[in-house]
């Protein structure tokens, strides 16, 4: 088990929470915390050299492959920025010795959850993961104490509990249309049997099953109306907590809703769940879009974009074929790396101005250049302009769609203007005009944000053939 | 080898860009930056000028970048080399022109990484032979242009330029995508070459047309998409400017050519009457906007949009002839529009040149402050005079050859069958030529009140000739002017493979004709000798000038001036560029801008002075674009109560949603 | 040896309109005086008048730049080749291709362009009320005179001058509403070109009413001589189109020998007589107008042309 | 299956819809609070029986955890929690009891139609047990939406998850049904606790609202 790299990615977060939980010390511990999260993040490297065979709990594919790679190294990376941002966060005594060894450890936790998630291979288990990723990061975000955050970080674990109860009440439903094919016992949740049998399943159940699913997963994924806990998360939480949040947790959360996606995609009786992400995809995106507008907190405003890109993903696959499922998948794979450099820079930036208002920010190109460039940078990749990775995977997107249904196109392309216009208005006002609000100074890490936008870059540029292998084969399984 | 050249150019010059980033602090920067863009704009222009003249057949280059399975495609054919040459020759005038005056800029580290990069987009727009990465270039295009828009961030009216830019250019560039979208179909042939062999429906093409029309128009800047050009261009730093209205709205007619002429196949007859209708407004309008300015780099900007007008006239005409198998006629008309692509982005370069050295002698874009700068900068004066004169296509300049051809366009049209295109392109021709007469008058003014007379303001008193290399960028575009002007015959016959590749015909070849005239048809038909004309005014002129100096008198006594007796009032008495165009503001303005003009007279013995308000509307911002705000701010007022409901109200959205879905499986059948 | 004397004939052509152009302009202003019961100064007055000016010593403004004394030349250089272009006595000049009517009607607008900037160039308040209603009226007339030219090309098919006199010489053409039309607007963009009343008046000084002497107020000595030169050559201009565009009898064909010439020019000089007379009987006849009347009467003009050009497609589709 | 033990699971479970009913009655929280108790009870029951249905002796353990944590250990927690808070017995409903009722039905027969379109292969036991367990799960949201109190939300998610676990254990062989009962109960827990420590008197509500109005005044 230690040895199969697996194991390993599961054991190593565990053993650093135990560790982190029980040391002192902040140097000592953000260095364990960034040494734990390198390694799990080389054994997830090692995946893509082999994989191990697949049991009954865990296995690894074409489409989680990517996942792990990816979770692990923006957890990596999350970890560096966080090392220089909770400093800073020690230093104006926002966060006291105590809590931050908590955090630490939850950090680790929350890392185990999402790999377990990602590799588990019986829906139960994911079910498990997924919960308790949700409720890890239900506690850091409420990590401030401030009103705010309490009041947030409630709002989040209401809800996630109703997502939960009803993500859960989907996949015993998937168990009472496996079992009377595959028999009772645990085989019945182990998702490769099912997917194997699924065409034999009862289709009103599964189909049962999938909108319970959609909402349960869809609340974690932010999609709207589900959406209402995300923004305040995002906002009140710790930015590298927000980083993780919209970096990973929303892909976790989506990968699972993908799964399930297969299993109704295998069987034909089935009701197509496109309508109904395709529908909730583009009500997300449209409705993130408008509300960008009237944001006056620049992680708040960051979050509703992630709602919205959340929303074209979730219109990707809806859609369906070679060219949507591969462009959703980029756009996952994407977007993970762009919002949480965002984040990164976000954080760092709140903490220079000493607020989140926008309207105490201005002119950041002026006062700090790096940060400021590399805040417009990553926007700029956000709202998918070339040659940043979005801008592919929008690209597919929009034409494969139009040539179909050039209806739901323009929606699409109606929601993607609007939210264009108004990230752009934001950061016109951020990154440039005259100079305001007060400019601090920080240690900043700029090496994680800078790593994740030249990932971007060098994907929008080029993109690896094993890669787009793996996507494309996921993508014909997606259906 | 043309490609690759061009290809490697371009990397060469991202690169630049790159390098740019790390040295834009040192001194050195400005010279290199420019310097090294000059070069390789020049070996590009170089390759692209034997390529076009060479005759050389279509290349391909294939490279493993971009969407994996496809790849990057490059493909040069005459017409990419045709506006690799405008493109690459504005940029070396760019460049050099800006090796003087990037020194005036204060923020060069916002200007130098950018200015590479953008070069290199456009160039790369041209060659590309999918649609992916057409799409890539033209964008990234748009964001480096935008980058450079916002160098002089400070100013608050180019924060907003810079948002309207680049909200409207990926407005048009979602239009591409869906354009390209229908002709890729839904399992994604992105390839021109795949697309040419797709013969899609009709009505498809034409939503293509219109979608091509839409994104292709909205970065040249045609009506009612113009908007953010006026604001865009003369926010940017001068030689950007240039570059931007001179070559960046030519890219932009490239895009239209190649997916209209080229990709989608044959067009319908009522294509030409949306473009033809577009262009006529767009000319006239454009101008007229011009008038009504005070700002120098704003008036050029807007005059930018009537050329754009002028030639998409060109292109509906050569479409009309194409949809009626009118090849040759066809071939005429592409003629004329491309023709006017290439002096276009000559004198509008020439006169972004003279701006930004009057911006940059007098910090001073508003002409109401300026005067008697020919004067103070007489060689400045006279290339910024000849843009004008070639700008109002008067002869025997070479606005006027391609105007000229394009006239003679327009006389083909009565052998068109279709009723409608018969009525319609008069008044198309009425509008031109309106539009032609409101730019000489617009360019009296600009001229007029910029360099003539006497300084309004102590900057313009104080101004200096601006540096040699600025200098030479301007001399040599206004030589280009008048050698275009006067042997267009050459520069036609350079056309002729463009157009033979796009429509099989081509314009009679001209430099056989006699005493190097032109003759678009026939010579009993219509024809027009530049160099003759040119020599006839100069020669006579000569013989005027010597004969009255021998026979009359060349005595000469300076005085005071005259002014109907009248004793010399201050410069403030000169007709301003405001009450220069009062007369046209009251003839047009008043229906097209709804102008008002309000006096405010004190009353007799009341020593204040009297003023003069005037009011102008711009119609399409108000009817267009003020509407849309208003509804998206709206909806987004609206949608924001969502953000302030309890957590119980959140659940009853979650709720519903379950319930709703429950409904959806129950009643599905 | 043909070419020899197809030199000649074109540099005779040269010659014809720059002496007769003051002729013109003294015929105009004798019948005019006549009419008004004066005995008025002798037709040979302007060649006086020019003469005298090229003698006199220029007195240039202190503020005027380079430009203000190149343009006189210019203006008279642009005037006189388009002058030069349009047929005279005799059709198909050696050079008479080298610019068609479109050409033209740009030379003129080009001597136009460089008079208006001359009018700014001292800058007087005067200077600048000329130029501003100059360029105003040119930017209706020139629309005006296109239009015109589309129907006379859509008609002959051709925008060559000596096509046109040779096409509308011909029975091919009929009697034409379009044509009508033109001859109107035609007349009527003639006026405003050249500074007549209704339009302007030439011989006013009253500050308030004169768009073109207000433009040239600042010139004095050998550049007010070209200039009203230029003026008078432009004027003779239009009599000589009109003449060779509706009343084209007697216009030598090319290659027609000695005798056709010289009909070709008995017939010129009446013609050119006739004109300036009718003229001067229309000027004499009507009252000036404000100058915000002008849009409005060069508006009809315009719209005139344009019709002729739509009537077109309509008598020929009869 | 022979018909007596059908007919028994039967019984519980549409008694547990029953129940569920008299929650949505309710306008009391104490009385609230035994109805609840009752409903765990009856749960712990129906659990039990599939326990000896199924001869699955873990199911013993999830029906054990039913009757004491949360019919006993659970409503006498809230009852202290509302004395210490001084919460006012009232609840106030978003909307009367009468169209709670005709949602509740509604909901009801949405749930029963969206079963029984479920073919005849699985076994009728699974679907009934399914049909009553999605009523109870639905009837639970709605409980949650239309209390404005707190503990009303609290019971109703409560019996949102009791309808859970019914499904779970209803279906039959089903893994890791104990472990998710027993994590339902933490979370259950947790929301009391949460409750407590936020000292949310009357609703969610008063955590979030004046403090989002603060909270970098977002309003218009």
């Amino acid at each position: 088990m230690t040895l199969n790299p697996i194991g390993a990615v599961l054991l190593i977060p565990v053993i650093a929470a135990m560790l982190l939980a029980a040391l002192p010390g902040y140097r000592l511990t953000a260095r364990i915390n960034v040494i734990a999260t390198l390694a799990t993040f080389l054994v997830a490297l090692s995946l893509f050299f082999g994989r191990p065979s697949q049991t009954p709990f865990f296995h690894v594919d074409d489409l989680n492959n990517v996942f792990i790679v990816l979770t692990t190294f923006v957890g990596f990376t999350t970890s560096v920025f966080s090392a220089s941002y909770i400093g800073h966060e020690l230093e104006i005594g926002r966060l006291t010795p105590t809590f931050l060894r908590f955090y630490h450890a939850m950090y680790q936790v929350l890392m185990f959850a999402m790999n377990l998630a990602l590799v588990a291979n019986n829906i139960g288990l994911m079910w498990v993961a997924i919960e308790l990723a949700t409720l890890t990061t239900v506690l850091m975000v409420g990590i401030y104490r401030t009103h705010e955050a309490l009041e947030a970080a409630w709002k989040y674990f209401i809800l996630g509990s109703v997502g939960i109860a009803l993500a859960l009440f989907g996949t015993i439903l998937i168990y009472m249309a496996g079992r009377p094919v595959i028999g009772e016992g645990a085989d019945a949740m182990v998702w490769t049997i099912l997917v194997a049998r699924a065409g034999e399943f009862d289709p009103a159940l599964l189909n049962l099953a999938f909108v319970f699913l959609l909402l349960g997963y869809g609340t974690k994924v932010g999609l709207a109306p589900l959406h209402a806990w995300l923004p305040d998360a995002h906002s009140e939480g710790p930015t590298p907590i927000s980083a993780v949040l919209s970096g990973l947790l929303l892909n976790v959360a989506l990968y699972a809703l993908l799964r399930f996606k297969m299993l109704l995609a295998a069987n034909p009786a089935a009701l197509a769940p496109g309508p109904l992400m395709v529908t909730m995809g583009l009500i997300s995106l449209v409705f993130a879009a408008f509300m960008l507008y009237r944001r006056r907190d620049i992680k708040r405003m960051f979050a509703y974009s992630s709602i919205e890109h959340m929303g074209i993903i979730t219109f990707a696959f809806g859609m369906g074929g070679a060219l949507a499922n591969f462009a959703g998948l980029l756009h996952m794979t994407m977007h993970s790396l762009t919002k949480s450099a965002i984040f990164f820079a976000v954080g760092h930036v709140a903490q220079v101005k000493g607020t989140q208002r926008i309207a105490d920010m201005g002119g950041l190109t002026e006062t700090h250049p790096v940060l400021g460039w590399g805040l417009v940078l990553g926007v700029v990749a956000i709202a998918g302009l070339p040659p940043l990775g979005i801008f592919t995977s929008e690209f597919l997107v929009v034409t494969s769609t139009f040539a179909r249904s050039p209806f739901l196109a323009l929606i699409l392309v109606f929601g993607l203007l609007v939210g264009f216009a108004a990230l752009f208005q934001r950061l016109n006002t951020i990154a440039f005009g005259e100079p305001r609000g007060k400019h601090g100074d920080t240690h900043a890490s700029y090496i994680p944000m800078f790593a994740h936008l030249a990932l971007v870059l060098a994907a929008g540029i080029y993109l690896p053939p094993p890669l787009v292998g793996w996507f494309q084969n996921v993508a014909k399984v997606l259906g | 080898m043309t490609a690759a050249i061009v290809l490697v150019c371009a990397l060469l010059l991202l690169l630049l860009a790159v390098g740019a980033v790390a040295l834009a602090r040192s001194p050195l920067a400005n010279a290199l930056v420019y310097g090294a863009t000059l070069v390789l704009a020049l070996i590009c222009l170089g390759a692209g000028i034997a390529h076009l003249l060479g005759g050389a057949a279509p290349e391909s280059v294939a490279l493993p970048l971009g969407l994996p399975w496809i790849g990057a495609h490059f493909r040069i054919d005459a017409l990419s080399a045709f506006f690799i040459v405008v493109i690459d020759l504005g940029v070396a005038a760019a460049s050099l022109f800006a090796v003087g005056y990037g020194h005036h800029e204060e923020a060069p580290a916002r200007v130098l990484p950018f200015y590479p990069a953008f070069v290199a987009a456009m160039n790369l727009v041209v060659l590309a032979d999918d649609a992916f990465t057409f799409l890539l270039s033209w964008e990234f295009m748009s964001l480096s242009s935008w980058a450079l828009v916002m160098a002089h961030h400070h100013v608050p009216e180019n924060v907003r330029a810079g948002q309207v830019y680049l909200v409207m250019a990926s407005f048009g560039t979602l239009a591409l995508l869906l354009a390209f979208g229908l002709l890729a179909g839904p399992d994604g042939g992105y390839t021109f070459a795949e697309i040419r062999n797709s013969h899609p429906a009709p009505a498809l093409t034409a939503l293509v047309l219109c979608l091509a029309l839409t994104g292709a128009g909205s970065k040249a800047g045609l009506l009612p998409l113009h908007v953010w050009l006026p604001l865009a261009h003369p926010a940017a730093p001068s030689h950007v400017s240039a570059l931007m209205s001179g070559v960046m709205t030519k890219v932009a007619v490239y895009g239209f050519v190649r997916v209209v002429f080229d990709l989608i196949g044959e067009p319908a007859w009522w294509w030409s009457m949306v473009v033809l209708a577009l262009a006529g407004v767009t000319c006239a309008m454009g101008v007229l906007y011009a008038l009504m300015q005070h700002d120098l780099k704003r008036l050029l900007a807007y005059h930018t949009v009537e050329n754009i007008g002028i030639i998409f006239i060109g292109l509906g005409l050569a479409l009309a002839f194409k949809a009626y198998g009118m090849a040759w006629a066809a071939a005429l008309a592409l003629t004329a529009g491309l023709l006017h692509v290439f002096n276009h982005s000559l004198f509008k370069s020439l006169l972004f040149f003279g701006a930004g050295a009057v911006l940059s002698a007098t910090n001073e874009r508003d002409m109401e402050h300026l005067g008697g700068l020919i004067h103070r900068m007489p060689q400045t004066a006279f290339a910024f005079l000849v843009g004008c004169a070639a700008i109002s296509a008067l002869p025997p300049l070479n606005g006027f050859v391609s105007e000229w051809l394009t006239f003679q366009a327009i006389l083909i049209s009565p052998q068109l069958p279709s009723w409608g295109l018969r009525f319609l392109v008069p008044a198309v021709g009425a509008l031109l030529a309106l539009s032609a007469a409101l730019a000489a008058a617009c360019f009296v003014k600009a001229f007029g009140v910029t360099f003539l007379g006497r300084a309004r303001g102590a900057a313009a008193s104080a101004a200096h000739e601006t540096d040699r290399f600025s200098l030479t960028a301007m001399f040599v575009f206004a030589t280009l002017c008048l050698v275009a002007g006067i042997l267009p015959g050459l520069f036609i016959d350079a056309l002729a493979p463009v157009v033979q590749s796009l429509l099989g015909d081509r314009m009679p070849v001209q430099t056989g004709v006699a005493w190097l005239s032109i003759v678009p048809i026939a010579e009993s038909r219509s024809s027009y000798n530049g160099l003759l004309v040119f020599l006839f005014m100069v020669i006579s002129g000569m013989l005027a000038a010597t004969a009255i100096h021998r026979l009359a008198s060349d005595k000469l006594r300076r005085g005071p001036a005259w002014d109907c007796g009248y004793p010399d009032a201050s410069p403030l008495t000169q007709y301003s560029a405001g009450s220069f165009a009062q007369p046209i503001r009251r003839v047009f303005g008043t229906v097209v801008f709804r102008a008002r003009e309000t006096v405010a007279m004190p009353p007799p013995g009341d020593p204040r002075p009297a003023r003069l308000r005037v009011a102008l509307h711009d119609p399409i911002w108000d009817a267009l674009y003020v509407p849309v705000t208003h509804a998206v701010t709206f909806a987004a007022e609206r949608l924001n109560h969502l953000q302030f409901l309890t957590i119980r109200q959140f659940l009853s959205l979650v709720f519903a949603a379950l319930v709703i879905l429950l409904l959806v499986l129950a009643l599905w059948p | 040896m043909a070419l020899i004397a197809d030199f000649a004939v074109q540099g005779a052509q040269m010659l014809v309109v720059l002496l007769l152009a003051p002729l013109l302009t003294g015929v105009v202003r004798k019948t005019k005086a006549r009419l008004l019961r004066r005995r008025g100064p002798s037709v040979v007055q302007p060649y006086r008048d020019l003469v005298r000016l090229m003698r006199k010593e220029v007195v240039l403004a202190e503020t005027a730049s380079w430009l203000f004394r190149v343009i006189p030349y210019l203006v008279f250089a642009a005037t006189w080749v388009a002058a030069s272009l349009v047929p005279t006595f005799r059709a198909g000049l050696l050079f008479s291709w080298s610019a068609d009517l479109i050409a033209i009607i740009a030379l003129l607008g080009s001597a136009r362009f460089f008079l208006a900037l001359a009018g700014l160039d001292v800058g007087t308040s005067f200077g600048g009320i000329g130029s501003s209603r100059e360029v105003m009226i040119a930017s209706l007339a020139e629309p005006a005179m296109i239009m015109i030219v589309f129907t006379l090309a859509l008609v002959v098919g051709s925008t060559q001058l000596s096509t046109m006199a040779g096409f509308l010489l011909s029975p091919a053409v009929g009697l034409r509403v379009s044509l009508g039309l033109a001859l109107i607007a035609l007349i009527m963009v003639a006026i405003a070109e050249n500074a007549r009343i209704p339009v302007d008046n030439p011989a006013t000084h009253l500050e308030l009413t004169m768009v073109h002497e207000a433009m040239v107020l600042e010139y004095s000595g050998r550049h007010l001589a070209l200039i009203e030169l230029s003026a008078s050559l432009k004027l003779l201009l239009y009599v000589s189109l009109i003449a060779c565009l509706f009343v084209p009898w007697g216009l030598s064909a090319p290659g027609t020998g000695f005798a056709a010439v010289a009909v070709g020019a008995l017939a010129y000089a009446g013609k050119l007589v006739g004109g300036g007379i009718l003229l001067a009987l229309f000027e004499t006849s009507i009252a000036k107008m404000r100058v915000f009347r002008v849009p409005e009467f060069l508006g009809a003009a315009l719209m005139l042309g344009l019709l002729a050009t739509l009537l077109l497609f309509v008598s020929r589709s009869l | 299956m022979h018909g007596i033990t059908f007919d028994v699971a039967h019984m519980l479970a549409g008694s547990l819809v029953l129940v569920s009913f008299l929650q949505l009655y309710q306008d009391r929280l104490y009385a609230l609070l035994n109805i609840y108790a009752l409903h765990a009870l009856v749960l712990a029951l129906s659990v039990a029986w599939q326990a000896y249905v199924q001869q699955a002796p873990h199911l013993y353990v999830t029906a054990a955890i039913a009757l004491l944590f949360k019919a006993i250990i659970i409503p006498v927690a809230l009852h202290r929690i509302i004395v210490r808070l001084g919460i006012h017995r009232e609840i106030e409903k978003v909307v009367g009891v009468g169209p709670a009722m005709l949602l509740g039905m509604g909901l009801v027969a949405l749930a029963m139609v969206v079963m029984l379109r479920v073919t005849m292969e699985a076994d009728p036991l699974a679907r009934e047990d399914l049909a009553f367990a999605l009523s109870v799960v639905l009837l639970g949201l709605l409980m949650m939406v239309t209390r404005r109190n707190a503990v009303g939300q609290v019971v109703g998610f409560m019996s949102l998850e009791n309808g859970l676990v019914l499904a779970a254990t209803g279906a039959k062989g089903m893994p890791l049904v104990v472990e998710i009962s027993i994590a339902f109960s933490i979370l259950i827990a947790f929301i009391v606790i949460g409750i407590f420590l936020f000292r949310i008197r009357e609703r969610f509500d008063t955590v979030d609202l004046q403090a989002l109005d603060r909270f970098r005044g977002e309003r218009p």
